[in-house]
């Protein structure tokens, strides 16, 4: 039994609000030395069988439809173990 | 990086620019050379581009929307305290209490962000009503999605209720009602118009003007990011090599992502500097951002204003002059403060954890002028960009399939007759996509925050509280229907006022002013532009006879896939005043035992009714006879009985015509009712028809001689057609005597189970 | 009796949470997030709202405030503290309450009126309800599912901390249809549904809140339940639910 | 300057109806084969300096108390390209 992991973010240039309020908090609550934080989205898909390449194009298409917005965010795909 | 500065535009005539990617005709472009005589800088092409755009500019819309204007600028309560013009018209509703309201659209992001671009589409129209000076205080959301079983409408509609739900809840705004509609016309061009209302004391009324020589000009809120500049971006590519190259068209977004919790900041924020009188003008920063707020401050102001653009906080350093003049961000406010309370509003603003900073100074050179970088790179007369845009004739004519589409009566199709056909009909109508229960979305936006709500969905209007010593309260309804507007775009339109100012009087409130967004195709098709100039006077003079002027609103067309236009969707809302909320008249039938009475005339009307549309897909003939008289003596009964305690329980006909209403005022409380059939009507025409100025009301045996009297001495038509039942052991039902009984179990069942059905995942 | 609400950025329901303790009686001290001090108030309300967007988690940023030091301190010495909704989930962040609050069952924000059972009238905020009584309140959250461990779980019921739970449906998933919880003193109540939003029927679907604000109320004036909190004692509290001196 | 990734999930235990829903979604879009999905949070959090193992044991003290709460999540933090 593999595991498929989709990473998603909000593309660079997109505000992402949430990793505004982190990087605040964590200001205010004196950790220093952060230059940026973003916030964003992860799947850990758990297949029943192997990471066959055909799963994995599949996933992948699935990421780019239902799992993100590629108007404003990025995603990426990897098969655990092998980020 | 080489900036196109005002100098190296005088040298450099010859210099080509993209002005036809960025929408402007050869004729603008020339009249922009006239006005400056010289070419704009990119800077000063990318501000006009996008001011003379037709969102911006309203160029097509203009010589039609001027029949507004002509309106005498007065309500029932007295003149306006701002009009169309302003970012939002403001009413006086009494008590030195004053309201503004308006309704905007937000279409095209929302189909391609669903979510985030309804989000920001309430973003926008709340900062609309802040920059009068007002608290925002209610939002309505008027939605409109392709057919129903679409795949495509259960990815847009469950993202644009949530994104509507997610920022409106998060900013503590109550939603207070709207309209959900389901046509094939829309597929593709979903109609997400958002409305806000606000209050303020007449005091605090604040205008977008940028006054008094030497004040400041502040920039408050968001950083500016490379949000929303889509087009404008070819400006920062290969034409003029800017900092990052071809790459940047790319790489600029035309879908932004809301922050409601900065936009909750900077309400808090920017209420509190009214209430210590900091502010001398104020304006949102929405579409066309910085290139808007300073051209239409300035221009509306002392004339002048001078920005030094490199102090406007970034939140990428890589945006070139012109983006950051372009550019959409959210959440942002510009403010013009004397020099004396420059402290104090950086305070407040630190107080709020919000980025406030000085970017400029009002003057009186009568030219708006902008640095970068030490160089001038806009030096132009702010009128010129604001308010003096190119202005079309575009040609109009009645399309030719409008006779035959006029030709195609209802009368042909098939009625049902026997009780078990219209027990059928009714129960297939309560469940279709457009009457079915609307809950599972409005169950998704918060009615109690603030904690005046006192009527919302499923009522006929919201009803918000102002005032918790004197119970003064504003009622606001928004109504279209695409279907009657099609058939007849002039009555069309005034079948929505008449809807929206009817439901404004069910809930016993007096209607006084409208807002309207006129969602329609493209303007450079002559029949949209029919449809919409046709609109336009119809809705003009039906607000001359109701007395009730247009405050202002929006136009959004380009709302069409090829050559196919959405059904022409002028959304109107009405805002009225209630003296003393407790005196509402609620829609939900409560009392056995209690008179129903059916007030207005009842005529054989199905052209563009919810029946001809589900039971035979037809759409054809001409929509119900526009009455406004029996519309303004229907209002003031239900005002007037509401006031005396006459009734309660009121409910509007419109949509699926008597059937419908009985329905809902039995769902409300679960309370059951017997009517029968008046002598002289057919029983389908007088449970289905959709005939105008018409309601239902619910009477107290004890006041009903006074209610009857107070419709005759009023010469209105009203007739008893049954009482309030308890439904007994058998539990509540709907009977139609000598025809038919259904439970209310099956009607709730039928109404309920639709919209779930078919988004729930 | 002065009761502080508190107002993070981001609060909404504090104005309503104040109107609410004026109907009851009682007279509401705006607190400020930012300000380490609880200005000798006798009780707290954290209202509900999106305290910083309720990014994160909710109530995970709320909880670091200036304000949550004292709060946090006076709360595990007796003072009495309601979380409402966001309130709530704070109180869970800060572990003055056991498990957390997530995203709901649907997945969507979910506003309605919601029937509730009074499960335990032993607290401070409870104390004018009927045991068992039944009361309909808005809900409105749309991360209010409470989840917490199995043993955490058996713990709150077999203490008798459940204070709330949902009846006829779960709005958001809720394990055993907790809607309340309390601490094991009865001081510190977190709930997700909005009391404050059903003290007249003009606003609400009841008044059916009130009684939590009286409830707090009672006690004060009844007796010294004030200076006790104040001076960090365990006072019991009787079946009639006023403080009594141990 | 260097950038520490913190991954989030939520206990095994808890349940997660993001996770449930993609999971359903990815089955009604025909795609078989997936025994679980769980949704978790992602946070890149960009350093002003390099990647010390003081500035990331910083980085993990805040994602044990600020960006993960222990009583439903689990973190895991990685220096972006170590994972
Ligand atoms: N998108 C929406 N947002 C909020 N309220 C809505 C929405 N859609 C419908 N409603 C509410 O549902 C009720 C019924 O809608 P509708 O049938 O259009 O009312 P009416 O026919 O009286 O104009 C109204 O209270 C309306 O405000
Ligand atoms: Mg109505």
């Amino acid at each position: 039994m593999a595991r498929v992991v989709v990473d998603v973010m909000l593309k660079s240039e997109i505000l992402d609000p949430q990793g505004k309020a982190v990087h605040g908090a964590l200001g205010r609550l004196g950790f220093e030395g952060v230059a940026s934080v973003r916030q964003g989205k992860r799947f850990e898909i758990d297949l029943a069988g192997e990471a066959t390449p055909e799963a994995v194009a599949e996933i992948e298409r699935a990421a780019g439809t239902l799992l993100s917005n590629p108007v404003i965010e990025d995603f990426t795909i990897h098969v655990e173990g092998t980020s | 990086m080489s900036i196109d500065t005002v100098k190296n535009a005088e040298v450099t005539p010859e210099h080509p620019q993209p002005w036809a990617e960025l929408g402007l005709k050869a004729d603008e472009h020339q009249r922009i050379h006239d006005i400056l005589g010289r070419r704009p800088t990119s800077s000063e092409l990318a501000m006009y581009s996008v001011m003379w755009s037709e969102h911006c500019s309203y160029k097509s819309s203009k010589v039609h929307l001027r029949r507004f204007g002509e309106l005498a600028q007065e309500t029932a309560t007295g003149k306006l305290l701002a009009g169309i013009g302003e970012n939002a018209g403001v009413i006086d509703v009494g008590n030195g209490y004053a309201v503004t309201f308006k309704v905007e659209s937000h279409n095209h992001p929302s189909y391609v962000e669903p979510y985030q671009g309804a989000a920001t589409g309430v973003g926008g129209i709340v900062r609309d009503i802040l920059a009068m000076g007002a608290r925002p205080i209610a939002v309505m959301d008027p939605l409109r999605f392709g057919p129903f079983d679409a795949p495509d409408t259960a990815r847009v509609l469950p993202g644009v209720v949530a994104g509507i739900g997610g920022y409106g809840n998060c900013l503590g705004l109550p939603n207070i009602g709207g309209e959900v509609v389901f046509d094939p016309s829309y597929a593709g061009n979903p109609l997400v118009n958002a409305l806000c209302v606000g209050v303020m004391r007449h005091e605090d009324l604040h205008l977008a003007h940028a006054s008094g020589v030497g004040n400041l000009v502040v920039l408050y809120g968001a950083k500016t990011g490379g949000d929303g500049i889509g087009g404008v971006s070819v400006l920062a590519s290969e034409t003029f090599a800017s900092s990052e190259g071809p790459a940047a068209s790319s790489r600029r977004p035309s879908v932004q992502v809301g922050d409601p919790f900065m936009e909750k900041l900077l309400i808090e924020c920017t209420l509190e500097m009214f209430a210590e009188r900091l502010v001398v003008g104020i304006q949102d920063l929405g579409g066309a951002g910085l290139s808007c707020a300073t051209s239409e401050l300035a221009s509306a102001g002392e004339g002048g204003m001078h920005v030094v653009l490199d102090r406007v906080p970034l939140r990428d350093s890589s945006l070139a002059p012109e983006e950051i003049l372009m550019s959409e961000s959210q959440e942002r406010m510009m403010a013009i403060v004397t020099p004396e309370n420059i402290d104090r509003v950086l305070e407040i603003c630190r107080k709020w954890d919000v980025d406030a900073t000085v970017i400029g100074e009002v003057n009186d050179s009568g030219r708006l002028t902008i640095d970068w970088r030490g160089e001038q790179v806009v030096d132009v007369p702010p009128r010129t960009v604001a308010h003096e845009g190119p202005v079309y004739q575009r040609p109009y004519a009645r399309p030719s399939w409008q006779d035959k589409l006029q030709a195609a009566t209802p009368d042909v199709l098939a009625r049902p007759s026997t009780g078990a056909e219209l027990r059928a009909t009714l129960l297939q109508l309560v469940s279709s996509p457009n009457l079915a229960s609307k809950s599972w979305i409005t169950d998704q936006y918060d009615r109690y925050v603030l904690g005046n709500t006192v009527l919302a969905q499923p009522e006929d209007s919201g009803v918000v509280r102002i005032d918790e010593e004197s119970g003064l309260g504003v009622a606001v309804a928004t109504d279209a229907n695409g279907r009657y507007t099609k058939l007849d775009p002039y009555a069309g339109a005034q079948l929505a006022l008449a809807e929206a100012y009817r439901n404004v009087a069910t809930v016993g409130a007096r209607p006084l002013a409208v807002t309207d967004c006129l969602n329609f195709g493209s303007p450079e098709d002559p029949a949209v532009m029919w449809q919409f100039a046709e609109a336009v006077r119809g809705l003009a003079d039906a607000c001359r006879v109701l007395g009730t002027p247009v405050t202002g609103g929006n136009v959004s067309f380009y709302n069409q896939t090829g050559d196919t236009a959405i059904l022409p969707t002028p959304i109107v809302g009405v805002l009225g005043v209630i003296e003393d909320v407790s005196r509402r008249t609620p829609s939900g039938f409560r009392t056995p035992g209690h008179v129903i009475y059916l007030l207005g005339e009842t005529r054989d009307e199905f052209g563009g009714s919810e029946w001809a549309h589900v039971v035979h897909g037809h759409l054809g003939g001409r929509p119900p006879l526009v009455d406004l008289d029996a519309e303004r003596v229907l209002a003031g009964i239900l005002v007037d009985a509401s006031w005396d305690g006459l009734i309660n329980a009121a409910h509007d006909l419109s949509d699926g015509g008597l059937a419908i209403a009985l329905v809902e005022s039995c769902q409300r409380y679960g309370a059951g009712a017997n009517v029968r059939v008046p002598d002289g009507l057919d029983p389908f025409v007088f449970l289905f028809s959709e005939s105008q100025a018409r309601a239902i009301v619910a009477v107290p045996e004890p006041q009903e001689d006074r209610f009857t009297t107070m419709c005759s001495t009023r010469g209105f038509p009203h007739v008893r057609i049954g009482e309030v039942g308890d439904g007994g052991n058998a539990g509540p039902a709907l009977s139609v005597d000598g025809l038919f009984s259904v439970p209310l179990d099956d009607v709730r069942h039928a109404a309920e189970a639709t919209i779930p059905g078919r988004f729930e995942t | 009796m002065r009761i502080g609400v508190v107002t993070f950025p981001g609060s909404l329901d504090d104005r309503d949470a104040a109107r609410a303790l004026r109907h009851a009686g009682g007279e509401p001290v705006p607190l400020w997030h930012g300000d380490a001090d609880l200005r000798q108030v006798d009780a707290v309300v954290l209202p509900g709202g999106f305290s910083y967007g309720d990014y994160l988690r909710c109530g995970a940023i709320a909880r670091f405030a200036p304000v949550m030091g004292p709060l946090i301190e006076a709360a595990r010495g007796g003072l009495p503290v309601l979380g409402i909704c966001n309130g709530f989930q704070i109180l869970c962040e800060s572990h003055l309450l056991p498990g957390a609050l997530i995203r709901n069952d649907h997945r969507k924000f979910v506003c309605r009126d919601q029937r509730l059972r009074v499960e335990n009238t032993n607290t401070v905020w409870t104390s004018e309800y009927q045991a068992g009584q039944e009361i309909v309140v808005p809900v409105k959250n749309g991360e209010g599912g409470y989840v917490a461990d199995e043993r955490t779980l058996d713990e709150l019921e077999g203490e008798g901390r459940v204070v709330f739970r949902y009846l006829e449906d779960n709005p958001n998933g809720s394990y055993r249809d907790i809607a309340g919880i309390t601490n094991a003193r009865g001081n510190v109540v977190g709930l997700m549904p909005h009391p404050e939003h059903a003290i007249d029927t003009l606003t609400g679907p009841t008044t059916d809140g009130l009684a939590m604000f009286r409830s707090c109320l009672a006690l004060i004036m009844g007796d010294s339940w004030s200076t006790a909190a104040r001076n960090h004692e365990s006072p019991v509290i009787n079946a009639e639910g006023e403080g009594v001196r141990a």
